[in-house]
């Protein structure tokens, strides 16, 4: 027994840790905090849904396109109204052929750490990407693209293996076909398993970052380009949409930008107050029911007419929404090339709804709330995301609306993963879709119509002009005629509109919310680039 | 005619197969032998901690001893198969020491008598509760008692019950393991007078287990002293207890309180502070 | 019986929680016949009313029946929650008393693999479950009975164990009891009204658990209405209508409440000491 | 006692193993196929040869006994593998997260203990005078608020309405205070319970009775005697509701954007990011049993009736 | 010293339960007198009242849910209402006091030594090293092997006959006027109860101490008393010296009690030889 030597030291030594460890964590909470209240008045803070990861260029998950786009920038920039103006490379001409794209690059763009942009480091950060190529393959021009040339020191030639239009436009996306300096390469010039560091040529560099709690980012001194007035923006990590409020309420955050980074609720409590500036983009991507052809009781054209007929959609975005996404009648919206005006809206009519089922066969037993043909009631299956609010209302919406004309739909909410699995599976009657918005689309739109591997143009296949239709956009992608691209656009559109195998929703907008002392807000053209080079705050 | 002999009986708890170390290996009974005459009682005496209890065990053949063989009715307990011994168990019945944790709290009176009737006797419901009846009745309790429960009862009324209990198979023998020793001094007299009236009315043969002399003697033909698991010494005339020089006898005898303010005790027996303390 | 109207003598707090209790069991038994309207009908043009006599407590931002969708809550959280305890229980006592009586190397595997499953805090285990059958109710469901059912099965083997010993177990031996007989009639109905009282407790932390899990988004899919997600859904109200969030908080808090006053009560009646 | 120590910290290896078989065996019940949940949350697009590829790489083409004590080996050499969707080492999301959790987790219990032993220990010396009423009511209203609704609440009230604290992050000491509150409520109210209810008990107790026979101070009684014995069940009520912290922990992360683990944990499992998934829960049964280890040495300096008669059963 | 023969003084103590159906009586007019050195054997089946007298002797019982009334005198001085400062100088320095259940009675978690200098150093004025010197002898006196060991052993190290006199050697050591002894041989084994009742009659001889014995066995009471009080149904039905009492029982529950105890069949010579 030596309980009674021992306990005491024992005690102490318990006591030391506890010490310890809680003096471990006051150092670490000396190191300063990031709040709105900075000494700094050029400077803002904004909150963002998750840690903006590594600050690769060049690869996915977890990086954030919005920090990445401050650091890195593209060759070609993407501009209101689907304009694609220079910005690392000055000027490019495209042979007759349109397989060969030769880049003269801007002069004195220097690197954060002092090296020029060149058409080595270019070639670097091209074949970095080419070499995972796999992992690219969504991006049409990677797809196509067969080698980059240097010719000068400042001259490069891009060659593709064939004639592909969006070349330039895909070149303007965040990722991952932006420049990486030669310093923030690995020895075997891999990036995909990290880079060595964050050296961009873009407007802000990353001055502090800790994990899941926030980010500090300083106006880049030497920027090639003009300068933001804006000095410092911290990014601060806030995963709870309501908690994201909340401190924005109470001053914490300066800005709160992005899609789905606040509940519709809040974004219009905020609005209403009157005591903050809030807007709406431009539509940056239609939300769309894609209809599963292949789907036995879809794969009548009138079952879909019917269920396309056969809900206010009006009522129902405005509802859901209030107001902040906008009923869309066609899956492109005007914004975007090579929207057509002439598409025909499908109207909210119940009794045609009615009518397309009546003379599909599905026929409503005297009595019965669901129609029925031979002795099978007609019910389908709508997958969502069940972390997405607003798809759940709206499957629960739809429950409710389609009961109204007999059809009666399941609704079933999966991981977004198990979502996308069962979508490339086909296993699905009805599914949320949406387009990809500026500046993948229209291109990439029509691209995954025709492409198997996405889900979409296998949940199209039972179209009876389907051929035809694939043919269509392989001919438009190619196309390197204006005039002909137009006319393929608009019979692609119209098509997919009559057979209703998409059913357009709603026009998706970024919201934004900020404190009354930020002046001149503007939404960026591209879908994926941060807002900050024009923000300026009032003293 | 020999009832009950017990041969050799070994046995030992803390046969731990702890990995940690190798504990002792206590022996509780050791070399124990023992024999009760149809119709007697032995008294079975010692001190706390002498073994007297998994003695009892071993006897109900409720604990299989690692060595000996107890023989009842000529037949080894540990050897017979499970009907023989079911029959056995007809024959043998115990009462322990606390009457309340002896009975099922949950049952009434009739339930905890008819258990073992359940179990031997296919009885109609008539006849059972006949048969219950008049067990309450031989025991000093009304058959109004029957749908009581045991908290409703005192210690000494429970005990009762548990002997109807064990008296509905009309066994040959009953081990009484201290089943009087917790109930106040009158009460345990009266219990030890029904006791004694049983084993005539039956012909019963009790093996009365205690620590107390007095109580062992009042209702013993003959007693078994017990000491650290071994016999210190048998008596078949119980006064010559009194007279014994076997020690642990002795100190036992030495320890007695005394019955009457004039036959105090002096002083502590010196033989028992060596032989008990620890 | 008998020991429950003593134990209800001078205890108001007791027979009012015991009361809450029955309202909501009748009311999750009878939802269908009581609730005023469709839980899940979505009516858009009517969202976020008022009190009205057809919506008594008004209408969430979908416009559905609040109260309707209450009352519809209570078969989720206490349906699930006696679903959770019954099924542990009944695999906690099978296992527990097999255990326990039987001894030996059945009793060793079965506490072994129990000891194993307590050496992760419980809830964790079940976020690890659910995370690797993917998120669902009935997921959530499983992985709380898989993690409940070892602390009954352990805890009816103690007492089966130290019942074991007691006298009358032996007694009823000693009477020529089959061991079957011995488990039946002395042994489940002795051990099984303190695990009751137990369970009470637990059925309080299990609506808990399954409203906490529903927030994450781990537990209840939508339309189904369920306390803890319509909580969810209401924070985004939490200035404008207050009481979508109010409503269901106080549900929780209600059930929560009585099921541990009335497990304190009976466990003080029946001398049952709290695991934790 | 340093032998019961060392047979405790044996007794720790099987478990842990068992613990490390026990995921092992859900990681293969469990529906998704590690290959497509890797590629789906590393943004690939999953072909049929990138799905042999990663399968072979996450060695899921071995016998399964083979590929379990791979699991062990790398486990014991704190090799969780990649997270999928950060691709880098687990071990080292732990290392940067976990601190922040354990932080919150220890000044919730900090904040439980200093509130619930006097709170506990009064309201049980003072039984139904008005301070065991209010502290009873504390205790069921304490186990009966969902977490995440009082954290809501708080921060409304006191960060915006009032401007007492920050409303969320972390940083300074004002940062703990709503995270910590609406921890430690549920966690008070389980501790003042549990040390109310064994104080009530140990006053019934002989020893009480004997002390104060002896004619010992009542204040000298009720804190070196009573109160030192009675706050045994609590400690082992503190190591059994790590899980209920942990729980908590991972709520609490979301609402207060509390950089921690746990709020990486739920992002992992909607990404079924398995490797984070898997050490996240062995991590978390270490945590429980080195807890629970530290509370048997508090309760064996406590109590020295521990290391004879061994850990009492709960 | 004392103009007072008597020691401890009881005149008509009532005691009743408070409960909401009004008071229910527990003990009705008990008198009681202890004198020096002199043991008085209070005799009754459980429940009869005697550990509640015992328990308002000290003045343990809660005035919350207990009434009462009547005179306690401890050398003249009145107990019944005294202060509670002052009731707990006199507990375990004038009255002390043996419980029932020595395996229960010591607080488990800390010594024997650590709970007999606590005893010591509350009463009296003594620093620690005296009080443990205080506390060897005493253990020493009680015929304990080795007490500087013992003092540091645990209570569950101990056996019930060990710590039952520990308890008498810690009563003694501040040499008290009264020792109640509330059943103190009941929950020990045969071979030592003898031996702790000799204890006790040594603490009477040596120190002088009144001894108030709480029995229901009457072995204990022949064994050890003087006088004795027999109660029953919270009176005391008779109250006489001890042979007196066995040999000519007035009322009729004592002759019951008598008559109940097991004898060695009256056999004079055998209880003769017994001694």
């Amino acid at each position: 027994m030596k309980i009674h030597n021992n306990k005491k030291n024992l005690f102490l030594a318990l006591a030391a840790c506890a010490a310890l460890t809680l003096s471990a964590c006051s150092d670490d909470n000396a190191s300063g905090s990031a709040d709105a209240e900075s000494d700094n008045p050029n400077a803002i803070t904004m909150s963002w849904p998750r840690d903006i990861g590594p600050m690769n260029p060049h690869v996915y998950n977890p990086s954030q396109l919005i920090t990445q786009s401050m650091i890195y920038e593209p060759l070609v920039s993407y501009e209101e109204g689907g304009e694609v103006k220079p910005h690392l490379a000055e000027s490019w001409t495209v042979s007759e052929d349109g397989r060969e794209y030769t880049f003269k690059l801007r002069e004195g763009v220097q690197f954060t750490d002092g090296s020029s942009l060149t058409s080595e480091v270019v070639k670097k950060n091209f074949d970095a990407v080419l070499a995972n190529k796999n992992s690219h393959s969504w991006l049409g021009v990677i797809n196509v693209l067969d080698k980059i040339e240097v010719v000068d020191e400042l001259t490069f030639k891009m060659v593709l293996t064939q004639a592909y239009y969006p070349a330039l436009q895909d070149l303007a996306v965040v990722r991952p076909v932006r420049m990486l300096g030669e310093a923030g390469f690995p020895e075997d010039g891999d990036t995909s398993k990290g880079i060595t560091e964050a050296v961009g040529t873009g407007p802000w560099v990353l001055d502090e970052y800790k994990t899941d709690e926030y980010a500090v980012f300083k106006r880049n001194p030497d920027y090639w380009g003009e300068s933001p007035e804006l000095e410092e923006v911290t990014i601060k990590i806030i995963p709870d949409a309501e908690t994201r409020v909340l401190a924005f309420e109470k001053g914490e955050l300066d800005l709160i930008y992005g899609e789905g980074v606040v509940s519709m609720d809040s974004f219009n409590y905020l609005k209403e107050t009157g005591e903050y500036t809030t807007d709406l983009s431009d539509p940056v991507a239609t939300r769309t029911m894609l209809v599963n052809s292949t789907s036995e009781k879809l794969s009548d054209l009138n079952v879909r007419l019917a269920l396309h007929h056969g809900f206010n959609k009006q009522a129902m975005v405005e509802g859901i929404t209030l107001g902040l996404e906008e009923k869309a009648d066609s899956i492109l919206s005007s914004n975007f090339p090579y929207a057509q005006e002439d598409i025909e809206a499908v109207e909210y009519d119940v009794e045609k709804a009615a009518s397309y089922l009546d003379e599909a066969g599905w026929k409503l037993e005297s009595g019965g709330a669901i129609r029925e043909k031979d002795g099978q009631p007609l019910e389908l299956e709508l997958i969502y995301d069940k972390t997405d609010p607003i798809q759940k209302a709206m499957a629960e919406t739809l429950q409710a609306e389609w009961l109204a004309i007999g059809v009666k739909l399941e609704i079933a909410g999966l991981e977004l993963t198990e979502q996308i699995e069962r979508r490339k599976a086909g296993n699905f009657d009805l599914d949320f879709w949406y387009n990809y918005g500026a500046p993948y689309d229209p291109h990439s739109m029509i691209n995954v119509v025709a492409e198997d591997g996405w889900g979409v143009a296998e949940a199209h296949s039972n179209l009876p002009m389907k051929s035809e239709l694939d043919e269509q956009v392989r001919e438009a992608l190619a196309s390197t005629d204006e005039t002909k691209r137009q006319e393929l656009y608009g019979s692609i559109l119209n098509t997919l509109q009559e057979q209703s195998v998409f059913i357009p929703i709603s026009y998706m907008k970024k919201t934004v919310a900020y404190q009354n002392d930020i002046e001149s807000f503007e939404f960026p053209a591209n879908r994926d680039e941060h807002p900050f080079n024009d923000i300026s705050v009032s003293e | 005619m020999t009832l009950l002999e017990v041969k050799d009986i070994t046995h030992s708890y803390g046969a731990s197969r702890s990995f940690w170390r190798k504990q002792d290996v206590k022996p509780v009974l050791s070399g124990i032998s023992l024999s009760i005459e149809e119709g007697t009682c032995l008294g079975l005496l010692g001190s706390s901690g002498a073994g007297k209890s998994t003695l009892g065990k071993v006897i109900l053949g409720l604990e299989k001893p690692q060595k000996g063989q107890v023989i009842f009715q000529g037949q080894d307990v540990y050897a017979m198969d499970a009907k023989s011994r079911q029959q056995m168990r007809r024959n043998l019945q115990v009462v322990f020491q606390d009457s309340y944790s002896s009975v099922n709290p949950r049952l009434t009176a009739e339930k905890i008598i008819a258990e073992p009737l359940e179990n031997y006797e296919k009885l109609s419901a008539g006849e059972q509760n006949r048969a219950i009846a008049s067990l309450l009745e031989q025991v000093g309790l009304s058959s109004s008692d029957m749908k009581k429960y045991p908290r409703e009862f005192s210690g000494g009324q429970l005990q009762r019950i548990n002997i109807a209990r064990a008296l509905a198979l009309k066994p040959k023998m009953i081990v009484l393991d201290e089943s009087v020793s917790s109930l106040d001094m009158v009460t345990q007299t009266t219990i030890l007078d029904l006791l004694q009236d049983l084993k005539k009315m039956h012909g019963l043969s009790y093996l009365f287990i205690t620590h107390d002399i007095r109580a062992a003697y009042s209702i013993s033909d003959a007693m078994a002293i017990m000491h650290k698991g071994q016999i210190a010494e048998v008596f078949h005339n119980k006064d010559e207890v009194f007279t014994s020089q076997q020690p642990a006898v002795k100190s036992l005898v030495d320890s007695m309180l005394p019955e009457h303010p004039r036959y105090r005790n002096a002083a502590a027996p010196t033989e028992a502070k060596k032989l008990f303390s620890r | 019986m008998a020991r429950i109207r003593t134990a209800l003598k001078g205890k108001w707090p007791f027979a009012i929680c015991s009361g809450i209790l029955v309202v909501f069991f009748l009311v999750s038994i009878l939802a269908p016949w009581i609730a005023p309207n469709d839980p899940i009908q979505v009516n858009l043009a009517l969202k976020l009313m008022p009190p009205s006599l057809e919506y008594p407590l008004g209408t969430d931002q979908l416009g559905r029946c609040n109260l309707s969708r209450l009352l519809y809550g209570a078969r989720v959280s206490l349906g699930f929650a006696t679903l959770i305890f019954v099924a542990s229980l009944g695999i906690g006592l099978v296992v527990g008393t097999l255990s326990g009586y039987r001894g030996g190397w059945i009793d060793a595997l079965l506490m072994r693999f129990c000891d194993g499953v307590m050496a992760f805090p419980n809830l964790v285990l079940v976020l690890g479950i659910v995370g690797l059958l993917g998120p669902g109710l009935w997921q959530v469901v499983v992985a709380l009975m898989m993690v409940q059912w070892v602390y009954y099965a352990r805890m009816i083997r103690g007492m089966v164990v130290s019942m074991k010993e007691q006298n009358f177990i032996t007694a009823a031996r000693i009477s020529g009891s089959s061991n079957w007989k011995i488990i039946r009639r002395h042994l489940v109905p002795n051990v099984l009204p303190p695990i009751m009282v137990m369970g009470t407790l637990e059925m309080g932390w299990a609506i808990m658990d399954i409203s906490a899990l529903s927030f994450l988004g781990l537990g209840i899919q939508p339309p189904t209405p369920e306390w803890g997600a319509m909580i969810h859904e209401g924070t985004s109200f939490m200035r404008s209508n207050p009481e979508l969030m109010l409503y269901p908080g106080l549900m929780i808090l209600f059930v929560v409440i009585s099921f541990n006053v009335i497990g304190e009560s009976l466990s003080e009646q029946f001398g049952v000491k709290r695991r934790y | 006692m340093v032998i019961y120590l060392i047979k405790r910290l044996f007794a720790v290896v099987p478990i842990i193993l068992f613990a490390i078989f026990l995921m092992f065996v859900l990681v293969r019940l469990s529906p998704v196929d590690p290959a497509q949940a890797y590629l789906a949350a590393s943004n690939i697009h999953p072909t049929e040869e990138l799905l042999a590829e990663k399968r072979q790489e996450f060695g899921l083409d071995r016998p399964l006994i083979v590929q379990y004590f791979q699991t062990v080996a790398d486990i014991v050499r704190f090799d969780f593998g990649n997270s999928y969707v950060t691709n880098t080492p687990v071990w080292q999301e732990i290392t940067t997260r976990l601190p922040a959790t354990l932080q919150l987790a220890l000044s919730s219990i900090l904040v439980a203990i200093i509130v619930s032993v006097p709170l506990g220990f009064l309201s049980a010396v003072y039984k139904n005078s008005w301070l065991d009423h209010f502290s009873r009511l504390l205790s069921y209203l304490g186990a009966s608020i969902p977490q995440f609704w009082l954290g809501y609440v708080l921060i409304f009230f006191f960060a915006v309405k009032l401007d007492l604290f920050p409303v969320e992050g972390r940083g300074t000491w004002q940062h703990f205070v709503l995270p910590s509150i609406t921890l430690s409520l549920a966690l008070i109210a389980i501790y003042t319970r549990l040390l109310r209810a064994s104080v009530l008990e140990e006053l019934e107790e002989a020893y009480v009775l004997y002390g104060r026979t002896r004619g010992l101070k009542e204040k000298g009684i009720m804190v070196k005697h009573v109160l030192r014995i009675s706050i045994s069940p609590m400690l082992t009520g503190l190591g059994m509701n790590l899980g209920k912290l942990l729980t908590g922990t991972i709520i609490v992360e979301q609402v207060f954007s509390w950089p921690g683990f746990g709020r990486f944990f739920i992002e992992a499992i909607f990404n079924r990011d398995i490797p984070v998934i898997q050490s996240y829960v062995v991590l978390a049964a270490c945590l429980f049993i080195v807890c629970n280890l530290i509370v048997d040495v508090i309760q064996l300096y406590l109590d020295p009736r521990i290391s004879r008669e061994g850990r009492a059963q709960f | 010293m004392h103009t007072q023969p008597n020691v401890l003084q009881v005149d008509n103590l009532n005691i009743a339960a408070k409960s909401s159906r009004g008071a229910l009586p527990l003990v009705r007019n008990v008198n009681l007198e202890l004198k020096p050195g002199k043991v008085l054997g209070l005799i009754g089946e459980s429940g009869s009242g005697k550990t509640v007298t015992s328990m308002a002797l000290m003045q343990l019982l809660s005035q919350r849910s207990m009434h009462v009334q009547g005179s306690i005198q401890l050398h003249g001085q009145e107990l019944n209402g005294l202060p509670a400062q002052a009731m707990r100088n006199i507990r375990g320095k004038d009255i002390g006091f043996i419980m029932q259940n020595p395996m229960n009675a010591f607080t488990p978690v800390y010594t024997i030594g650590n709970q007999f200098v606590e005893t010591i150093r509350t009463h009296t004025g003594l620093g620690k090293k005296q009080a443990v010197e205080l506390a060897i002898a005493s253990l020493e006196s009680m015929n304990l092997e080795e007490p500087a060991k013992l003092m540091k052993k645990y209570p569950f190290q101990l056996s019930g006959g060990m710590l039952q006199r520990v308890m008498i050697a810690i009563s003694m050591s501040l040499r008290p006027a009264v020792v109640i002894a509330d059943e103190p041989t009941t929950a020990l084994d045969v071979t030592n109860q003898l031996q702790v009742l000799n204890e006790l009659d040594r603490l009477r001889t040596e120190c002088g101490t009144a001894i108030l014995l709480i029995s229901h066995d009457l072995g204990v009471i022949s064994q050890l008393a003087d006088e004795v009080a027999v109660m029953r149904h919270g009176e005391i039905v008779e109250q006489a010296e001890v042979c007196e009492l066995f040999d000519r029982p007035q009322h009729e529950y004592t002759k019951n009690l008598l008559q109940a105890r097991p004898m060695l069949s009256g056999n004079e010579a055998l209880n003769r030889l017994v001694i």
